[in-house]
């Protein structure tokens, strides 16, 4: 695979995580967003593939075939059934309205890239220039998930986040070794589980899964 | 059959007890525990016997187990002291344990937690590098909460010792650690042999930081005055065969960490270090022994007399110090063994005090001696096994209690004039501190023992009272036992004490103390003969009774009511109780102890002048927990309130705590880099 | 120890008691007959303690209800440990038997085992009486500890060690420590705790009956017949032994340095008389001696120990 | 001739004046208390025979109706020297 085919293949990869990101904050329906999220992991999963692929290394292709599949698609449809169950899950109102928040994600992309300015001097690799791209990604699924009232909405920002990371994970050490992977996909998909399990209880105990009823819980 | 791997086995066992004592089944479940200990309690002993015999440590590494440094044990004599010392307790505390789980201890966590509290407790002074040292210590530390906090649904009040406990003990983990580190941070090893080694290059400012914290983390741990606050609270709450091994062993082992870090790691140091550790020592010795005298609870009374006597053990450590520090290593030799002998002694006494304190607590159903009385005659051997340890503790000569002072008053006398202006000071004040704690503690314990067990029971409790099973009373037996021999024929003490000294200071050259039955001080006038002196004792009393009997004529003896000015009804309520007891020496340290005094007088309804009742009632608090510690505990309280409008409880509001914190740093990260 | 030895060591500590026992209680005989001569009394004849006694030992025992074996086991053990405590203290000859081991800290504690389980037998009867004497005679005893132990510490600080006859025998090497401050003040203040210890006025009236001024008497109230022997014959060793101290302290002439018999009856008859002496001066004063209020012990007790302690510190600075 | 503190001490109790209701048991209890062999010395007319107040509503009777009296001295009061001759004659000074 010629080297600039392969940077513009990270390039767009990179960018397709970076774009989901604020995707989520853009659009309002949750189930939308989900989609959004499945596009996120092949995206991610695709980047994982390509430098496995540039660097002959078999791991991070196993890696990325199991990113695909976890993030891709097993996430997802655990996520829609939790939608699926509870019709007025649907319409999001968010904390902040889409307008601000889309100005707060740009303002955060700003951050990012100025922050990891010096990371990309120290490797001006194909992989080291996009690192911003996983720094803002992370940062925007971060501002998602303190904006969202809805609890689904609120797993869906952890996974943002969680995406932004494994994605300057892939792009900074050209592939994290497997364990690690592994032990992270592991923990997403634990934080899924039973974030379903607590929205499904949300759902039964208090009717509904708006975050506002969980401050009556203070003493 | 290394003996290296003895002390492993031991330690296998003692987990083998902790696993026993949670699956067996409730009825067999201490005596398996039991068994367990007692064996790794003897093999312990048995490499501890063999490090001090031969003199040279035994040590044993293995990389397994803790990540990074791996276990090293080495038991060097002073080790080797201090592990014989947890199992002369822990085997009778664990025979006391057997009969003792019917009643009090016999929930599944406390019978596994006990057998390796005792297990982790043999193993510290053994531990040979940081990374083992800190995590035995904290081991020690979890299970003796746990086991103070075993009856916590039932009683608030062992609830709020556990906190204390838990929070002060941490505290002075924390200090010790940090002496640890920065030992550490000068030496290319974290063993202790690398940290002595490294420790002498460091400088003095560094070096005295190091040893007032350990002094701080250690003093804790032992109870010295200021950080004393969570003695009483939590060894009146723990089950009584925890409290005698936590008064006896476990306050043993913050003593062993001074002697570590202040004789051997530090090598000694300047005077003032020492004058520090013997001024904290008096004043832990004379608070002590004036609460003990003025306590009404009998656990309390006996967590108040360890402060004392630790504070005594602390007295005699500085004295050996500053001794050193001006030149005179025999002295500081001599004072050393008198610090380690009280030291020793006190374990013994105290744990039989709290074993019969707890026969007492089962038998009677309560501890305060305002309720009890007339026990002597319903429990005769717990009655007798208490009298005998109260005695060793007032030091009456034949017992151990006795050797302990006078080596100490020794040390202190042949200080005295050593033309040195700051130990000339230091010296009398120390032996009139020595002297009010001999007398306070008197006080304390006749009260204890005369308002406890003689007199009228003043309880229905006390009046119902019976022995308890054998097992208790045979575990406090051993130790008793263990305090007569030890007066009697203390040769065995001071001469493992001697070699231990020995191997700390080496170079002072001191000889053994032992000459045949009695104690000659080396090169000093000064020798006790403690067998002679028991044997005349013996025959001395023999012959007084001879003599009451052949000169009565009669030899019958009437039992009649005892004179009450021939007033006709003689009640329990007209003795004194511990509170009226103890009130002239109350009324004399008045300014000191500042009881609070309440009288509440009840009048008839018809006129003010007819008094219908009056309750008076007098209770001395804790000085150094109502100035020191109350205040910073209010602020804490007030800060938390404060900090509480940070928690509205919305979900947003502490992701946005987080993302701006994060944010944050970025931007620090950008306009920096 | 050949066995020639062992039993002269034997023979002489038992005359050693015997003398300390016999001489104990004339001393109270004389001392009563000082004070009632000085009231104007006739007073009971010198050795009618000595019959007292006798008559005690006769008297049929008599055991309170309540009471377990501390009560007659208080008496016996307070004269063992004074015998034990008068056989170790060089009264007539400076190598009095175990004299190894012979420590004036030895003497002290002694006395204080026997003090302690009489306060403990005090509170066995179960009456108000006994608790209270007992209550008081600690309180006293706490107080009077530092005042001793820092005595001692003063006596010995100037001859570098407790040992009682090598304090004694530096005494009568050298009679200049007798007049140095040290031992002055040092004396001073073991005369007051000695007052205190034995129980005579001004701290505590032996002779008193209204129960709620006692300290002493409070806690052998409930003791009759041969038990009340002992008691008595106990206080009065205990009186003996203390004056011979102090007086072996204050002027030790005549203590026998060798064990020639010559040196014996001297070293005897030398005690004899400065007890007497003693003790004549005692109840002298005891005859215009009130007693003082309870509470203010403590500043007597106190006035003790700061002038013990001067004694360590000129000792020290005198050297 | 010697006042002790408490009927433990004592060898003879020296009683005076008639036996009232309430000191009935307080006598008792002090003989009781006092060790054998011991002396009882009714001192006055009062304690003898109940003297003026005999027939009071108050007095149970004298001290020997009470307790065996060994020795008893008449007088209303008593003159010294009797006191002092009856006592001589229990020591047989």
């Amino acid at each position: 695979m010629t080297s600039s085919t392969y940077a513009s293949l990270l390039g767009l990869g990179a960018a397709v995580v970076l774009l989901c990101a604020v995707m989520t904050l853009w659009r309002r329906s949750v189930g939308a967003i989900v989609k959004v999220l499945a596009v996120q992991g092949v995206a991610l999963a695709g980047v994982a593939l390509s430098i496995g692929i540039d660097h002959h290394d078999a791991t991070l292709a196993v890696v990325a075939v199991l990113v695909l599949a976890a993030k891709g698609v097993v996430v997802p449809t655990l996520i829609t059934r939790v939608v699926r169950h509870d019709p007025a899950s649907r319409e999001t109102q968010p904390l902040v309205n889409v307008p601000a928040s889309l100005v707060a994600a740009g303002a955060l992309i700003f951050l990012a890239f100025a922050a990891s300015r010096s990371v990309t001097a120290l490797a001006p690799t194909a992989t080291g220039r996009l690192i911003p791209y996983g720094v803002a990604a992370m940062l925007v699924g971060f501002f998602a998930l303190a904006t969202r009232r809805k609890a689904v909405s609120q797993i869906v920002g952890i996974l943002l986040v969680d995406n932004g990371i494994a994605l300057v994970a892939f792009l900074a050490t050209a592939g994290v070794p497997l364990i690690v992977e592994l032990g992270a996909s592991l923990d997403v998909l634990l934080a899924v589980v039973v974030l379903q399990v607590l929205a499904t209880q949300m759902r039964l105990r208090l009717g509904s899964l708006d975050l506002d009823q969980l401050s009556e819980l203070r003493d | 059959m290394t003996a290296g791997s003895l002390v492993v086995i031991g330690a296998a066992l003692g987990a083998g007890a902790g696993i026993a004592g949670a699956a067996m089944p409730k009825r067999s479940r201490a005596a398996a525990a039991a068994v367990l200990i007692w064996a790794a309690c003897a093999l312990e002993a048995t490499t501890a016997v063999r490090v001090l015999a031969t003199g040279h440590d035994v040590a044993l590494h293995t990389g397994k187990l803790l990540p990074f440094t791996g276990i090293n044990l080495v038991l060097t004599p002073l080790g080797a002291l201090f592990v014989l010392l947890v199992a002369l307790v822990a085997v009778p505390a664990t025979l006391f344990g057997i009969g003792y789980a019917r009643h009090a201890m016999d929930s599944r966590s406390a019978a596994s937690a006990y057998p390796v509290f005792v297990t982790v407790m043999l193993l510290v002074p053994a531990a040979a590098s940081v990374a083992t040292f800190m995590v035995l210590w904290e081991l020690m530390a979890l299970v003796s909460l746990a086991l103070v906090l075993v009856d916590h649904s039932r009683r608030a009040a062992a609830r709020s010792a556990g906190t204390w406990y838990a929070v002060l003990t941490h505290v002075g983990a924390a200090a010790i650690l940090t002496a640890f580190l920065i030992l550490a941070a000068h030496s290319h090893g974290q063993t202790f042999s690398d940290l002595e080694l490294h420790a002498r290059a460091m400088a003095p400012d560094l070096r005295a930081l190091v040893f007032l914290l350990a002094l701080v983390g250690f003093g804790s741990k032992a109870g010295a005055v200021p950080f004393h606050v969570w003695l009483p609270k939590a060894h009146a709450e723990a089950p009584s065969p925890v409290s005698a091994l936590m008064s006896g062993a476990m306050v043993a082992l913050g003593i062993y960490g001074v002697v570590l870090v202040g004789d051997v790691l530090l090598g000694g140091g300047p005077m003032w270090w020492w004058l520090v550790v013997l001024v904290l020592g008096a004043a832990s010795a004379l608070y002590g022994s004036l609460h003990a005298a003025n306590n009404q609870d009998l656990k309390r009374l006996l967590a108040y007399s360890t402060t004392d006597n630790i504070g005594l053990v602390l007295l005699a450590l500085g004295a050996s110090g500053v001794f050193n520090a001006i030149g005179h290593p025999r002295l500081g030799a001599l004072s050393l063994v008198a610090a380690l002998v009280i030291l020793l002694n006190h374990a013994l006494f105290k744990g039989a005090l709290f074993l019969t304190t707890g026969s007492v607590q089962v038998a009677a159903g309560t501890r305060d001696l305002d309720d009890l009385g007339g026990l002597l005659r319903r429990m005769p051997q717990t009655g007798a096994l208490f009298l005998v340890a109260a005695a060793s503790i007032c030091a009456l000569p034949p017992l151990n209690g006795f050797v302990g002072e006078w080596l100490l008053f020794q040390s202190l006398l042949h200080g005295a004039h050593l033309g040195n202006t700051a130990g000339d000071i230091a010296i009398p004040i120390a032996v009139a501190a020595l002297a009010l704690t001999a007398g306070l503690t008197v006080a304390a314990f006749v009260k204890a023992a005369g308002i406890g067990f003689l007199g009228r029971p003043r309880s229905t409790g006390a009046e119902a009272a019976t022995e308890v099973p054998a097992t208790m009373r045979a575990g406090a037996g051993l130790l008793v036992a263990s305090c007569v021999v030890a007066g009697v024929v203390p040769m065995v003490v001071v001469s493992s004490v001697g070699r231990a000294v020995r191997a700390v200071l080496p170079h002072t050259g001191a000889r053994s103390l032992v000459r045949g039955v009695n104690l000659q001080l080396v090169g000093m006038k000064g020798a006790l003969a403690p067998t002679i002196l028991a044997l005349a004792m013996t025959v001395a009393v023999v012959a007084a009774v001879a003599l009451r009997r052949v000169a009565s004529r009669r030899p019958a003896s009437r039992v009649s009511e005892a004179w009450g000015c021939g007033r006709e009804l003689v009640t329990a309520r007209m003795q004194y109780t511990a509170t009226s007891f103890a009130e002239p020496v109350q009324r004399v340290f008045d300014d000191v102890l500042r009881p609070v005094r309440d009288l509440d007088v009840s009048h008839v309804a018809e006129s003010r002048y007819m008094v219908e009742s009056a309750t008076y009632r007098l209770t001395v608090e804790d000085r150094v927990e109502l100035t020191l510690y109350l205040p910073v505990i209010r602020a804490v309280r007030r800060w938390g309130q404060a900090a509480r409008r940070l928690q509205p409880g919305s979900v947003h509001r502490y992701l946005i705590y987080g993302l701006t914190a994060l944010v944050v740093t970025l931007v620090a990260v950008a306009v920096l880099a | 120890m050949s066995a020639a030895h062992a039993a002269g060591v034997v023979g002489a500590s038992a005359v050693q008691v015997i003398a300390v026992a016999a001489g104990g209680l004339v001393l109270l005989g004389f001392m009563r007959k000082v004070r009632a001569r000085l009231e104007g009394r006739v007073g009971a004849p010198i050795l009618q303690s000595l019959r007292d006694v006798r008559k005690l030992f006769r008297k049929e025992r008599i055991r309170p209800d309540v009471a377990t074996w501390i009560f007659p086991a208080a008496p016996v053990v307070l004269v063992a440990t004074v015998a034990v405590a008068a056989v170790m203290t060089p009264l007539i000859t400076t190598q009095p038997a175990m004299s190894g081991g012979s420590d004036l800290f030895v003497v002290v504690y002694l006395l204080l085992a026997g003090s302690t389980l009489l306060a403990l037998a005090g509170m066995d009867a179960g009456t108000a009486f006994g608790g209270m004497g007992s209550s008081r005679a600690v309180m006293i005893g706490a107080l009077a500890e530092p005042a001793l132990l820092v005595t001692i510490l003063a006596l010995s600080v100037t001859t570098h060690s407790s040992n009682f006859p090598a304090i004694v025998r530096a005494t009568l090497a050298n009679p200049g420590l007798i007049a140095s401050p040290a031992r002055l003040f040092a004396v001073a203040a073991l005369l007051i705790v000695i007052v205190a210890e034995s129980g005579r006025l001004p701290v505590d009236n032996p002779s008193t009956h209204l129960e709620l001024t006692m300290i002493h008497e409070a806690m052998i109230l409930e003791y009759a017949g041969p038990d009340l022997a002992m008691v008595t014959l106990g206080e009065a060793m205990r009186l003996a032994l203390l004056l011979g101290i102090f007086v072996n302290l204050v002027l030790p002439w005549g203590v026998a340095t060798s064990t020639t018999a010559l040196g014996l009856v001297v070293g005897l008859g030398a005690l004899v008389a400065k007890i007497a002496v003693l003790g004549g001066a005692l109840a002298f004063f005891e005859v215009f001696m009130a007693k003082l209020r309870l509470f203010r012990l403590p500043e007597l007790m106190a006035g003790a120990f700061v002038m013990a302690l001067l004694g360590v510190v000129s000792g020290l600075v005198v050297k | 001739m010697r006042l002790v503190a408490s009927p433990r001490h004592a060898d003879g109790l020296l009683v005076t004046g008639p036996v009232t209701r309430n000191m009935v048991g307080p006598l008792i209890k002090t003989l009781e208390a006092t060790p054998h062999p011991r002396v009882v010395i009714a001192v006055g007319d009062c304690a003898c025979d109940c003297g003026v107040f005999r027939g009071g509503y108050g007095v149970v009777g004298a001290v020997g109706d009470v307790i065996g009296v060994d020795v008893s001295i008449p007088g209303c009061p008593p003159d010294p020297t009797t006191i002092v001759e009856a006592l001589r004659g229990i020591t047989g000074r």
